[in-house]
């Protein structure tokens, strides 16, 4: 978490974006939970109002129920306390490829406006890129065969663009029909959350649209922090700040670790 | 059987310059003491082949072992970013490094064919995105009963793969729980293949959640206590997160790392292509 | 979650006149109360999914409730061959079956592919035999990559599945061990699901060699103790080796099997097509 | 077990053949193990001369080590005692198929000349036969990928036939070059155990050809006991009898079952 609480309001955008991402969970939700700010969201969800929540991580586990912020995808805790651990091959070919899981949560270095992410290279030449990033890992076929996908990402210029660099996972492609086209059985990403609002696909050109602000953020702000002409949803509301509860598991969750 | 052997005469037996190799562990059990011999050895042109490309890999790709990363995922985990590896593909340093990148779900069915002696894999995966343009082995496949289409990868068939694993006993069969990754795959693709272990024992007790390797399908163990260290092995001592942390800092900068390779593997020097 | 009910009203919504259903279980946990449940309500017309249909769908055979077998090997293990089977196969008693015949390994992949959400699995297999003569579900397929010719077989995906197990507790989390066969891949593989277990419990306690199944991924699951009688349950009942013995007396004369379904299976009745 | 022990021999023609089965596996040999006399055979080879035998069963077990006779490939003591547990897909995807296993023991309903094995239907009509037989199960990967196949049958006319009525699973095909053509890795049925005798492949036609006979079994009474005109080599030898030790451990293996 970066940033320190802003004393206006007693918590930082990360944690607004945090705590929305994880109301976003509910009930008995199988989520398949991607490596960074997704672990975060997907724990608190699980601590606070979902203790039903089915976390699925790819190294292997189903239905993992820690009791402090795994340190990555991989930390024992998510073995220890899983009801079944399983091979890698089988996280992604019994439960993932069969659409198992109702939602892929992911995290992004790059988002364009339909939703398509870019966890590979930034610039224009893959062979001789500006930024090598870490790569695709589980997400291509997260985002491809979970029933919708739930993106975390913070929101600047730099990470929301008009068209990514490299399309690591598909979100609506190109637009409307794409994800037909290719065959991807999945809604795709229906919710992106980030430190500033929550954004979702107009559902007839499938474009990222701002639909919730956070408390004290200025839309023009969010405009000016995206990468193109952002369009926001005429019922544009406000999200609900964070409740004191929402914030003591948050902070107790984020310190043990 | 697999022979019990030292690690150092394990890794100068079966692992060649030039080879392709792969080192296994999904967080948990990565072969850590293995890849330190490998630079300590001074293995050159490796074609180095893991899921997760991360401290070891930094490493190994840092001290100049290898030619060609086959890969799905290459970072820190819960930290950031792996300047060794950024630093080759993106400045060529200490060498050019080829990259043949694919998903999880790519890479896993790659090992699952491998392991089932199939040329290749299938699976929904790479539909859109793209990994196809810039990667020769991703190819479409049509149903024969269905005429939909797939994505076809390539058999994974390391000539040695290395994973780390809780336990052997005397004849060499290998015992290992927790998150168990891709490690059966990996070792049954290869042609050899080498466990490192943290005891041998007389027994194995059996254990919930276990995987069994028998000792005929494994070439060599080696018994190396803390062998997965900075990851961890369940049942024997936690992931140390500092170390991660602190690799941070020591690979940000080419002479930080000359000097930890130095100081760290024992001697071993960074030689630039 | 599974819910927990009763085998009677398990049977009773999963499974409808009609619908393609896998009992599996390999000589372990066969699930024969829920067979026995089926010819009980007098379910017709079914394709009958088993890798190995032994005593239990010699029964349902002989009782009149499939239209369809698909299979890879049909006999009474450790005893020989399955009247019913053959009298049905040989002389279309009490109707006609028909047959659509695989490899163990066919089989098996068929319902890997489905499990994985696949319309076809691939395999070295069939090759220079006559089954791909006569079973229509085997066809060939190049590997993109090498030009090699395999063996494909489509997926295998029930309207419902039906395996024995141990435990489960009550959230529907279902576990078993010992031979774990191709269960979890038919459970997987299917539309709905039903799993017997031995006794629900409050806690699974992990066993070593386990397989445990979450409860979301199982339709239903009924307690039915001694539910894979005449087979066995590791760590509650042995095979009864004497039972598949006696019934290869049973099953030998129609009447005598007739007068077998009426009095063990509760009065049901063979009803001749 | 049929027939009882002849008074001149004081074994039965089955216990022989079991034995001489038994001997042909040796060391650390990786066995798969068909259903059948191929079981008791490979456990008789482990209980004497052999301790050191891989048995791997497709019911899911590699190196079973029961200590009585299986009543089945599936018998509770074949998991109860094996070094791995697996899935039954495992089994023929990861361990029979990449050709790991040395020597796949195989039964017969019928046998040819060259070796192919029916264990499918009697007759020449599939959908109408005379007799139904259990069918493949694992043999026809068993028999294509094994490094060698040993098969043990009893020797008659009806079993010994010029041409399988239905190749389940292939042994030479229709002579030499045919493995290979089919792109068949393991060697095929190297060796053929029956109650009379040792039959072995010709090297060149790839015919079966008595190599050696059971004390006490007459050549001529094998010919007529085989429906193809009958080769037998010039090297002919005759079985070494069963030893005490041999008969011994036969009996206790399968009185106690």
């Amino acid at each position: 978490m970066n940033a320190a609480a802003r004393p206006e309001t007693g918590y930082t955008s990360d944690e607004m974006m945090s705590i929305a991402a994880a109301r976003a969970l509910t009930g008995g939700t199988r989520c398949f939970v991607g490596i960074g700010l997704p672990s975060t969201a997907a724990n608190l969800a699980r601590r606070t109002h979902a203790p039903e929540l089915v976390l699925i991580y790819e190294s292997g586990t189903l239905g993992s129920k820690p009791d402090r912020l795994p340190a990555s995808i991989g930390d024992g805790i998510l073995a220890e306390t899983a009801d079944s651990v399983i091979s890698v091959p089988e996280v992604f070919n019994y439960w993932l490829q069969p659409g198992r899981i109702d939602v892929g949560f992911l995290g992004a270095a790059q988002l364009d406006r339909f939703g398509n992410i870019n966890t590979t290279v930034i610039g224009d030449d893959y062979a001789d890129p500006k930024v090598r990033l870490p790569g695709a890992g589980g997400a291509p076929e997260i985002a491809g065969s979970c029933r919708e996908v739930f993106v975390v990402v913070r929101q600047t210029r730099r990470s929301f663009v008009e068209r990514v660099d490299f399309v690591t996972s598909v979100g609506f492609g190109r637009g409307p029909g794409d994800r037909e086209r290719l065959g991807l059985p999945g809604a795709g990403p229906t919710l992106v959350i980030t430190d500033l609002g929550i954004l979702r696909p107009d559902p007839e050109t499938c474009e990222l649209v701002l639909s919730q602000v956070h408390p004290g953020v200025d839309v023009d702000h969010v405009r000016e922090s995206t990468g193109w002409p952002l369009d926001v949803s005429p019922e544009l509301t406000t999200t609900e700040a964070p409740t004191e509860d929402e914030l003591r598991a948050l902070r107790a969750l984020t310190t043990v670790s | 059987m697999a022979e019990i052997v030292s690690l150092a005469d394990a890794v100068a037996e079966l692992v060649h310059d030039g080879d392709t190799v792969a080192l296994e562990g999904f967080t948990h059990l990565i072969p850590h003491a293995a890849g330190h011999e490998i630079i300590r050895q001074g293995r050159r042109d490796l074609t180095l082949v893991r899921m997760t490309p991360d401290v070891v890999y930094d490493q190994l790709i840092g001290a100049g072992c290898a030619r060609k990363l086959v890969f799905s995922w290459g970072g820190n985990p819960g930290v950031g970013s792996l300047h060794r590896f950024r630093d080759a593909v993106q400045h060529a340093w200490p060498g050019p490094l080829e990259i043949e990148e694919h998903s999880h779900a790519g890479m896993a069915n790659r090992y699952v064919a491998g392991a089932s002696g199939l040329p290749f894999g299938v699976l929904r995966g790479y539909a859109g995105t793209d990994l196809p343009r810039h990667t020769g082995t991703i190819a479409e496949i049509t149903c024969p009963f269905t005429g939909e289409r797939l994505a076809a990868v390539p058999a994974l068939n390391p000539d040695v793969s290395i994973v780390h694993a809780q336990r052997a006993d005397r004849h060499g069969n290998v015992q290992l729980w927790g998150l168990v990754g891709v490690q059966k795959e990996a070792v049954l693709a290869a042609s050899r293949s080498l466990v490192t272990v943290e005891e041998v024992v007389d027994e194995l007790e059996p254990v919930p959640g276990q995987l069994v390797l028998p000792g005929w399908a494994v070439s060599r163990v080696a018994e190396v206590p803390r062998g997965a260290h900075p990851s961890y092995a369940q049942g024997y001592y936690e992931r140390d997160n500092d170390y991660y942390r602190r690799w941070d800092a020591i690979s940000r900068d080419r002479d930080t790392f000359r000097s930890w390779v130095r100081e760290t593997v024992s001697g071993a020097e960074v030689t630039t292509a």
